[in-house]
């Protein structure tokens, strides 16, 4: 297949045109332009769908990509060199996101048409949501960090635009401004690790920068205060996906984020943006290697996922449950990567991005149907539901299938992804031959969080849909749900990917209960870690309307079951691997045990652990404090202190007293030649009525009127002149 | 050909005889007649542009006729591309000027008149190539200012119009000094206020003694013109006529001041300083950089703390300037090239964010985010100004450097410039665009979310010609952030120019 | 012998009366101390051999100018107006207060020290030579009047014209009203 | 004798003023006490001035001629002041003729007295010889003390009268007592001897030339009113009527630069211990001179007083043109004084009508000028920019020459006062502005003095502000070539 | 004895009684005569430097054209005076302060 122009750029160009056509005209197209974005991203998905074909069925090598680029920006001139690129870069990663995305997003769109029907704003809905698609697209499809950028900005403003798309509401102003501020603060720590790469590579483009890092380029390079180069850039990109994906400490955003539409909360919140930050780091890989940056990047993925899953437990809005899960998640893909699992981790983002989404649409679903007659609003409450089982099967089908997805049962993605991460975690952190005793708490998180992560899943799932309906109005206002092609077909075709099959050949991903060839494992042999002096060399193509490439032949790539590692040292992994499927399937059932007990069965009490732990409780409630060390205190005490005296500073100070001062001066040296007069002339001249007179010449100069004196300044001038002189 | 720059100078004066000659009382034929002139202007600049050989870094369109034989002045004109984009963006503001100030009925001859004269002097101060024709420019141009800010302006206008007048003339009398010590030190033969003769810097051992203190004269006179450009930029501490001004001036007047008497500091490092002290320039970067991140960290926290719209998008300026600032400060291509344009799409971006204060003060005729009593002072104004909201959701993002938009091309070439000479600086000021968007979004959230406050709800949206004089200014700032190079693409031979003659150093 | 003792004579007598014009009570003794301080010198002009500054130093100085101050002394009141001036705090007569009196002299000597400076270097440093004195003056200076120093003598009638009719002007009751 | 005549030939600009005033003295006891109808008065007087000044111009860049045995020198420095003195003069004139601060009846007096006062500024400008010297400022002085007293009934005038005469009799005796020892010590009066008497003294008798030179400096010092001898001047411009003020600020001024420039030239032109002290010492007083005048107009209520200090602080300025004693100073002196007149002619118009109407001069009177009268209010301003310096208007070209001459004789710190005190001078005048063009006015009703011609001249004056602005290359030229002769 | 020196220092003596006069006494007629003083004070080391030094007569020519000044001044200065006793009633020197700032 050709990569050119013409083959690649529609996948950015078909949402792009919708959104312009939307932006423009949509008010006056029927149904508002709502069917222009869904082609879009329809035909978006085709494109994609294409490439992927071609990698994935055609190529099937976990060295293959296409890297293609075209001068935006060229300023060189006599001796300074200097353009800025940009490009596509695809490999077998790009092609699964973009796949992942375009499809993920078609539905969101299709599911969008049920969801906002009636909405004030419906077509600028859509239109946020193309602009969005074409951002996400964009980022997977830069060949280079500068685009990355371009595009994760993007997706931030769309972000920002969607969570405040109810602007009637103070909160949401709040809580899109939080999130755009709280991203922002990554975005620039990535801006600042562009322009180090910059500094050394000269570009961004991924591959020059695997280049320079297989060449060295990094080491010796300081960036500020002795810390070296890619440490640097390692940690100031990783400081982007802390803010991108919500990870500790930035996470404070995405459950506000919840303010925006349920669709919007899937796609963005939940599949897309928020694992932007993940496969960012992915693709940085190499680098926080080089930069020694991967226990930290453990730790943060493991405190993530285990503090965002203990706040999970008392969420009671059916939103806030799956916010908090999806940072655990996104905590468990950061894990991934920190413990060198980029293949699972990468797996997880994909199976993430699917059952979450299909989660969020669930929980749409639901909350569409539950309408509150009294406040004219919908109802996101856990406690006001339950039951709704009967009511609505299909979302329930589907719902079903993603919370087991989720909970890492076996045959579900979710264990797949899951349980290859923990395994690595356990091998690196505890069972390992590096294992340093430090490195031993990620993978306990990981496990503590895999088991409350099932539990408050099933809890939500309880809550919702069995026992008996606790707001016996709202159930009944509600309607029972027919198949309808906007509303079940996205979710259950969602929930069909949720089964592990798709993603590994053996049902429980670890390659034990194989049900076919090593060719089913393809995730697993598709996607590597990049292997950087494989872009020694390598030659920039121009992305144009033709492709020059000659034709490429890679060789078709086997799946390897040691993953590379010396026989000893694959026994290892795999004995660990062991170790954690079991483990982790323990917890995932005791989880949901619990969870049947509490709410099913009733048996234990929920209120006697709140009551048993209600420090901790009224913690976890107040989210760790996070919003009040920011808001309250870093915000309004610190920040916004400091700029109001400086700003008071500014015009009260400086200005008045520095600026102004320079008049003040003047008038200063009027009041002294008043003094002067005051005290000298005056009283000398004439001492009498002194005290009088004293008040009457307060406005008096040296210019008295008072001819004798004048001539006394004469002849003393002179004189001391003179006298200066003459000695 | 040669002529066209003098028309283009000279044709607001024309304007102005014109508009003086109309007879009272017939303000609609004052604001048309200035429009066409404005606009006739604006569509000269493009053909000029479209002249432009952007393949050459020398002067173009230039002509030179003796002024003062005496003195070896010139009237000498010409422009590269440095300041071809200034012109350009100098004539598009003032036609958007003068219909943005359509409602203006207070003397109208006088403003009309005054609006002219100041887009004369800027012009003049663009093109001028002989210095002590850039220097008459630069002052007369206080002018017209200082009335417009004086009559027209807010409450407090007098004594904001008299501060900008005094602060401005302080610095360009120091450039003064510098300009006349320039003539002499070239040596009487070849004295010269020519700036391209000047350039080079050939009087590295000069030494000159005030008040008994000995200096380098190239170091001295480097800082002596840097005051005087520094006043206008404005670069911390000269920065606080700028508040005051912008706050009292009438909005139009505003406009022009962010969005081109600014440029004009920053062009004349471009110009005069860089050029003529390289080796100063290149010794000073540091200190230059230094004071650009403080400008850009300085301005963005005072803003952050301002409850009045138009203070606050005042101190994003000073902010915003501090990037350019930067970018002078940085000597590479990328970081000049980047700061020409940042002067250009701060000037779009800024302009249209005046505006839109501007268009929202008629209607309300206060700004206050939050009044002194602590209530809101706007709200809700998203649901009642929707197409308003839009326009100001652009103007916004592209001034706080969103991706896509015309500030961040500018921003991400001045940091991709200085990153590499001062780090720490750089690590500093990319914390800039953090607070940048915080207070630009705290603004919006406090004014645009939520109900609609009762006093907005009299307030109409905005209405044909508003919207038509904001279009352009859109179109700039999204065109311009997703493909800049024409811009770049006139100003890469001359600013590559300059970095050359400053690697020299 | 006779010129010594013109030349002690119009020395004390200039001396002394410049320094009553200084501490005399009274402005019209003060006007009259003038006159014989002005007729001094004309005494030491004339010992210098300087008989024609000599004469018209006693013709219009003394008879023009000292008669000029004495009409003015009657016409703004007369004598003693000067202690009876309104703020009545002479502490010593003729001379202010102390104050000013204190200043005035603390400026006199330092004028003194200053001119003394002067005077003693010029003495010291410019070349005397010891000439008889001029046989008549008066006929050099007249040519010299009307030759070198014509232009001088034609200027001084202008101002003299010019002072005459200002003073004219600004003495006399005015014209109309 | 025939020599005399032929000398003559040099004198007639002076002559013809002589002519003009005894002609006028004749006139004025024909009209008797018929008050109306001087309208002839002024027609001879203007006449007479305007042959004088064509005389002069047709003289410009004639060879350097002494006359009357080295008494004058007629070059074209001292033309080309006298032109500008004439010029200034002629604005006097008809100010007079329309302002009330003059009563009916005087008029002619006073311009018998101007013309008496510009004689002896002519003189000084040429003057050769200690003995002329003293004669110009003397006569200068005596007929200035009659016109400050001018307004008889007012006590103020007479006052300012008094203050005139007794300072400008101390400085006078002062300046006598100077001379004295010069001539003591040089053994001449003639400017022509004295630069070759001077290279050939000792070093002790050049120390000694110093302090006698400095007294002599007080009397030229007081008559441009440099600090610190300038403690007459404001009380006296406050209290003379507008027009004499007016002349006080032009004419006297320039002459007693002219002299001084001559003076200076004369004693330290060359190299030495003395030309460093003098220079040394003008230095110090130009600064003080520009700041004391500067900073006392910042509060100053009255527009005339404010004035009076800013004529000051310009007679500061043109000290720095004087210091660097070359012939860029003297040029950029020349230029100055030529901008200097029509702006401070300008200035003290307007000011006359408000005070005419007014009865004072206070800031408040000129509240919302513009709105009562736009062009006159616009003149006023361009007049103010200009006297601060500001391009494009002929005060900056005439503070740029200054600059320029002191850079080029690397005097940069004066420099960098000098400009600074532009910065604070432009403080006081755009306060002025500020209340003329931005303050409203409580009445819009009109200064009756203000009629069409009025207007029309106050416009014309400002014309030549902005065109010496502009095209200043052919008064370059002049002042260029007015080169100063000294033997 | 009686050489250059002895007529500077009378010269000098007058000169500055005269200042002092003119700084200390406050009628305005005695400020006048002390004026006359120091004009004499002057034209006295005219003529003395005419004798001893110069020998020319210009030292002769000085202190004539003094005394007519001088006449002239003292003439326009007691004019004024009188205009000013006039208006005012006084001639003490410090009823002139109504012209200050």
């Amino acid at each position: 297949m050709d990569y050119t122009i013409g083959t690649v750029a529609p996948i950015l160009l078909f949402p792009l045109a919708a959104f312009v056509i939307n932006a423009f005209i949509g008010r006056k197209l029927p149904r508002q332009g709502d069917w222009v974005s869904i082609i879009g991203i329809l035909l978006s998905f085709g494109w994609s769908a294409r490439i992927f074909n071609d990698f994935v069925f055609g190529h099937y090598s976990s060295d293959y990509y296409v890297h293609k680029v075209f001068t935006w920006i060229d300023l060189s001139y006599g001796d300074f060199p200097f353009q800025i690129d940009l490009g596509i870069y695809i490999d077998n990663m790009t092609a699964m996101m973009l796949l992942m995305v375009s499809g993920v997003a078609a539905l969101i769109h299709i599911f969008s048409s049920f969801y906002m029907k009636g909405d004030p704003r419906y077509g600028r809905f859509f239109t946020y949501l193309s602009l969005f698609t074409t951002g996400m697209l964009g980022l997977v499809l830069s060949e280079n960090l500068l685009s990355v950028f371009i595009f994760w900005e993007l997706m931030g403003f769309c972000s920002y635009s969607l969570i405040g798309f109810y602007y009637e509401k103070e909160e949401a102003g709040n809580a899109s401004m939080k999130a755009f501020m709280t991203t922002r603060v990554g975005d620039v720590c990535f801006l600042l690790a562009i322009l180090g790469i910059w500094s050394v590579v000269g570009s961004v483009s991924f591959v020059d920068i695997y280049n320079h890092l297989a060449s060295g380029a990094f080491e010796g390079q300081v960036a500020i205060l002795g810390i070296p180069l890619a440490s640097f850039c390692a940690f100031m990109i990783f400081a982007g996906t802390i803010g991108k994906s919500a990870q500790f400490p930035l996470q404070v955003w995405l459950p506000d984020a919840m303010m925006g539409p349920t669709p919007c909360s899937a796609l963005i919140h939940a599949a897309t943006m928020v694992a932007a930050g993940v496969y960012l780091s992915l693709r940085m890989y190499p680098l926080m290697e080089a930069g020694h940056l991967t226990t930290f990047i453990a730790y943060i993925g493991a405190i993530t996922a285990f503090g965002a899953a203990t706040i999970a437990l008392i969420q009671t809005d059916i939103k806030a449950v799956l916010a908090y899960s999806t940072i655990s998640q996104l905590g468990y893909m950061v894990l991934g990567i920190g413990v060198g699992s980029y293949n699972a981790a990468f797996m997880h983002l994909i199976t993430h991005a699917v059952f979450k989404a299909c989660l969020f649409l669930s929980a749409g679903s639901v909350i569409h149907s539950l309408h509150d007659h009294h406040t004219h609003g919908h109802v996101q409450e856990m406690p006001r539901m339950g039951g709704l089982r009967k009511k609505m099967p299909y979302t329930f089908l589907a719902m079903a299938c993603c919370t087991l997805a989720i909970s890492g049962v076996p045959f579900f993605s979710g264990f797949v992804s899951k349980d290859r991460i923990l395994g690595d975690a356990l091998y690196w952190g505890i069972t390992g031959h590096h294992a340093h005793w430090y490195q031993a708490i990620p993978p306990i998180l990981g496990f503590a969080a895999a088991f409350l992560t099932a539990f408050y899943m099933c809890r939500m799932m309880f809550l919702t849909f069995f026992g008996e309906p606790r707001d016996k109005e709202l159930y009944e206002h509600c309607h029972k749900e027919k198949l309808s092609l906007n509303r079940n077909i996205p979710l259950l075709l969602l929930a069909v990917f949720t089964l592990g099959v798709w993603y590994s050949g053996s049902l429980t991903g670890q390659g034990k209960v194989k049900v076919a060839g090593d060719r089913y494992e393809w995730f697993s042999t598709l996607i590597e870690k990049p292997n950087t002096s494989n872009f020694r060399e390598y030659t920039k193509e121009p992305f144009g309307l033709k492709d020059t490439r000659g034709t490429v032949h890679f060789e078709k790539s086997h799946y390897d079951p040691s993953h590379g590692l010396s026989e000893e040292e694959a026994h290892h992994v795999h004995t660990a691997h062991n170790i954690g499927a079991g483990l982790s399937i323990l917890v995932a059932f005791l989880g949901i045990f619990i969870a049947f007990l509490m709410y099913i069965r009733k048996s234990m009490d929920p209120g006697f652990w709140v009551r048993t732990f209600h420090r901790w409780n009224k913690a976890l409630k107040e989210k760790y404090y996070f919003d009040h060390l920011y808001i309250d205190v870093l915000i309004q005490k610190v920040l916004l202190t400091v700029n109001r005296l400086l700003a008071a500073f500014d015009m009260g100070v400086y200005d008045r007293f520095a600026i102004d001062g320079m008049a003040s001066v003047n008038r200063w040296l009027y009041k002294a030649a008043n003094f002067f007069d005051n005290f000298i002339v005056d009283n000398s001249v004439d001492l009498t009525g002194v005290s009088v007179k004293f008040l009457n010449v307060a406005s008096r100069t040296v210019q008295s009127g008072k001819v004798q004196f004048y001539f006394m300044v004469l002849i003393l001038a002179v004189s001391f002149y003179i006298l200066k002189i003459s000695f | 050909m040669e002529n066209l720059l003098s028309c283009i100078l000279w044709l607001p004066v024309v304007g102005i005889v014109a508009v003086l000659c109309t007879p009272k009382g017939k303000d609609n034929a004052v604001r048309w007649i200035s429009l066409a002139v404005t606009t006739i202007t604006f569509v000269l600049t493009l053909v000029l542009y479209c002249n432009f050989d952007t393949s050459m870094s020398e002067m173009q369109f230039a002509i030179k006729v003796p002024w003062i034989k005496a003195f070896h002045i010139f009237y000498s004109l010409g422009v590269d591309g440095i300041s071809l984009p200034m012109i350009i963006l100098t004539s598009l503001l003032f036609a958007i000027c003068i219909m943005s100030s359509w409602t203006i009925t207070k003397s109208v001859k006088g403003y009309f008149a005054l609006l002219l004269m100041l887009e004369s002097s800027v012009f003049g101060v663009f093109m001028s190539l002989d210095f002590f024709l850039f220097y008459v420019y630069w002052e007369i141009m206080l002018l017209p200012m200082f009335f417009l800010i004086a009559v027209w302006g807010g409450e407090n206008r007098e004594y904001a119009a008299i501060k900008f007048f005094l602060y401005t003339f302080f610095g360009s009398i120091l450039m003064l000094v510098g300009m006349v010590a320039l003539y002499y030190v070239t040596g009487q033969s070849s004295s010269s206020f020519d700036i391209l003769a000047l350039q080079g810097g050939n009087f590295t051992n000069e030494m000159v003694s005030i008040f008994g203190y000995d200096f380098h004269f190239n170091k001295l006179f480097f800082w002596f013109m840097f005051i005087g450009f520094a006043i206008k930029v404005p670069v911390f501490p000269f920065h606080t006529w700028l508040p005051h001004a912008h706050v009292q001036a009438p909005t139009a007047v505003s406009v022009i001041l962010a969005g081109v008497l600014l440029k004009m500091g920053t062009y004349g490092f471009l110009r005069i300083s860089f050029p003529i002290f390289p080796e100063a320039s290149v010794h000073y970067s540091t200190a230059i950089a230094v004071l650009g991140v403080v400008n850009v960290i300085y301005g963005a926290m005072c803003a952050m703390a301002q409850t009045d719209v138009k203070k606050l998008i005042a101190y994003s300026s000073v902010s915003h300037m501090g990037f350019v600032m930067l970018g002078l400060a940085a000597m590479t291509v990328q970081g000049m090239n980047g700061a020409v344009l940042q002067m250009f799409n701060h000037g779009t971006s800024t302009a249209m964010m005046f505006l839109l204060v501007g268009i929202l003060y008629e209607r309300s005729h206060h700004r206050w985010i939050i009044r002194p009593d602590g209530t809101k002072g706007f709200g809700g104004l998203f649901t009642q100004l929707p197409n308003y909201s839009i326009i100001f959701i652009i103007g916004m993002f592209a001034s706080l450097g969103l991706p896509g938009l015309s500030g961040f091309i500018s921003e991400a070439l001045i940091f991709l410039g200085i990153y590499e000479r001062f780090t720490t600086i750089t690590v500093i000021a990319v914390f800039g665009l953090l607070l940048g968007a915080a207070y630009l979004l705290w603004m919006f959230k406090r004014m645009f979310f939520g109900e609609v406050i009762e006093e907005c709800k009299s307030y109409t949206d905005v209405n044909a010609r508003e919207i038509f004089y904001m279009l352009p200014l859109c179109i700039a700032v999204v065109v311009f952030g997703v493909y800049p190079t024409p811009i770049l693409d006139i100003m890469r031979a001359s600013v590559g120019e300059l970095v050359t003659l400053l690697s020299r150093f | 012998m006779f010129h010594k003792v013109l030349i002690i004579l119009s020395s004390a007598l200039t001396v002394a009366s410049a320094i009553g014009v200084l501490v005399t009570k009274d402005i019209v003794r003060a006007c009259i101390f003038l006159f014989f301080s002005l007729f001094g010198v004309a005494g030491i002009y004339a010992s210098l051999g300087a008989d024609f500054v000599a004469v018209t130093q006693i013709m219009v100085y003394v008879g023009g100018v000292v008669i000029l101050m004495l009409f003015a002394v009657m016409l703004t009141g007369g004598p003693g107006k000067e202690s009876a001036g309104s703020k009545g705090y002479l502490l010593i007569p003729m001379m202010g207060n102390k104050i000013t009196f204190g200043f005035g002299i603390f400026s006199g000597l330092v004028l003194l020290l200053t001119m003394a400076k002067i005077t003693k270097s010029v003495i010291a440093s410019v070349t005397i030579s010891e000439v008889e004195g001029f046989a008549s003056t008066v006929e050099r200076i007249g040519s010299l009047l009307v030759s070198e120093h014509v232009l001088a003598f034609e200027i001084s009638s202008i101002l003299l014209l010019g002072a005459l009719v200002g003073a004219a002007m600004i003495a006399r009751p005015r014209k109309n009203v | 004798m025939l020599k005399l005549l032929s000398n003559m030939s040099f004198y007639v600009p002076e002559l013809v003023c002589i002519l003009t005033m005894c002609t006028l003295l004749f006139m004025e006891a024909f009209y008797g006490d018929k008050s109306k109808g001087r309208t002839f008065v002024y027609i001879t007087a203007m006449i007479g001035l305007a042959i004088a000044f064509a005389v002069l111009a047709c003289s410009v860049g004639n060879k350097p001629q002494p006359i009357f045995y080295n008494a004058l020198i007629i070059d074209s420095f001292s033309t080309v002041m006298k032109m500008i003195m004439v010029l200034g003069t002629l604005g006097v004139f008809y100010l007079c003729s329309q302002s009330t601060d003059i009563y009916e009846d005087l008029k002619t007096e006073f311009l018998v007295m101007t013309i008496g006062v510009l004689i002896g500024g002519m003189l000084l400008s040429s003057a050769n010889n200690l003995l002329t010297v003293y004669l110009g400022i003397e006569t200068l002085s005596i007929l200035s003390y009659v016109l400050a007293a001018f307004k008889k009934r007012d006590g103020r005038s007479s006052e300012a009268g008094l203050k005139y005469v007794l300072y400008g009799g101390i400085t006078a005796g002062v300046m006598l007592y100077g001379i004295s020892h010069i001539y003591g010590i040089l053994g001449t009066i003639q400017f022509s001897e004295i630069p070759g008497l001077i290279k050939a003294l000792d070093s002790q008798q050049t120390l000694l030339l110093l302090p006698a030179f400095v007294l002599f400096f007080v009397g030229i010092g007081y008559k441009i009113a440099c600090v610190p001898f300038h403690m007459w001047s404001p009380d006296v411009y406050e209290g003379s009527p507008v027009p004499v003020t007016t002349f006080f600020s032009i004419v006297p001024k320039l002459a007693g630069m002219a002299v001084l420039i001559r003076v200076t030239l004369v004693f330290f032109n060359h190299d030495g211990v003395l030309q460093t002290a003098w220079v040394g010492l003008m230095q110090v007083l130009a600064a003080l001179t520009m700041f004391v005048g500067n900073i006392t107009a910042i509060n100053q209520k009255s527009v005339k007083r404010m004035l009076a200090f800013s004529s000051i602080a310009h007679a500061g300025f043109m000290m720095c043109g004087i210091l660097v004693l070359n012939a860029t100073g003297i040029r950029a002196i020349l230029f100055y004084g030529a901008t200097y007149l029509f702006m401070t002619l300008l200035a003290f118009y307007v000011t006359s009508f408000i005070i005419d109407k007014y009865g004072t001069d206070d800031h408040e009177r000129f509240t919302g000028l513009i709105s009562k009268h736009p062009l006159v209010a616009i003149s006023m301003s361009v007049a103010l920019f200009s006297l601060a310096g500001l391009p494009p208007f002929s005060g900056f070209i005439a503070k740029f020459n200054i600059l320029s001459a002191l850079i080029e004789s690397e005097k940069y710190s004066l420099a960098l006062i000098a400009v600074l005190n532009s910065v604070i001078s432009l403080y006081y005048y755009l306060r002025l502005v500020k209340t003329m063009c931005v303050n409203e006015a409580d009445s819009s009703e009109p200064i009756e003095g203000l009629g069409f011609v009025n207007q029309a001249v106050i416009v014309g004056l400002g014309i030549p502000v902005i065109l010496l602005g502009v095209f200043w290359e052919k008064l370059m030229l002049v002042a260029d070539g007015a080169k100063i002769f000294i033997q | 004895m009686f050489g250059l020196a002895w007529y500077l220092g009378i010269g000098f003596v007058l000169f500055c009684t005269g200042i002092t006069v003119m700084i200390a006494r406050k009628s305005i007629v005695a400020i006048l005569i002390g004026i006359e003083l120091i004009l004499n004070g002057a034209a006295i080391n005219f003529v003395a430097y005419s004798k001893f030094v110069t020998q020319d007569l210009d030292g002769h020519i000085f202190p004539l054209f003094i005394i007519i000044v001088a006449a002239a001044e003292a003439a326009v200065g007691l004019a004024i005076v009188i205009r000013f006793y006039q208006i005012r009633e006084t001639i003490h020197i410090d009823e002139a302060t109504q012209l200050q700032s």
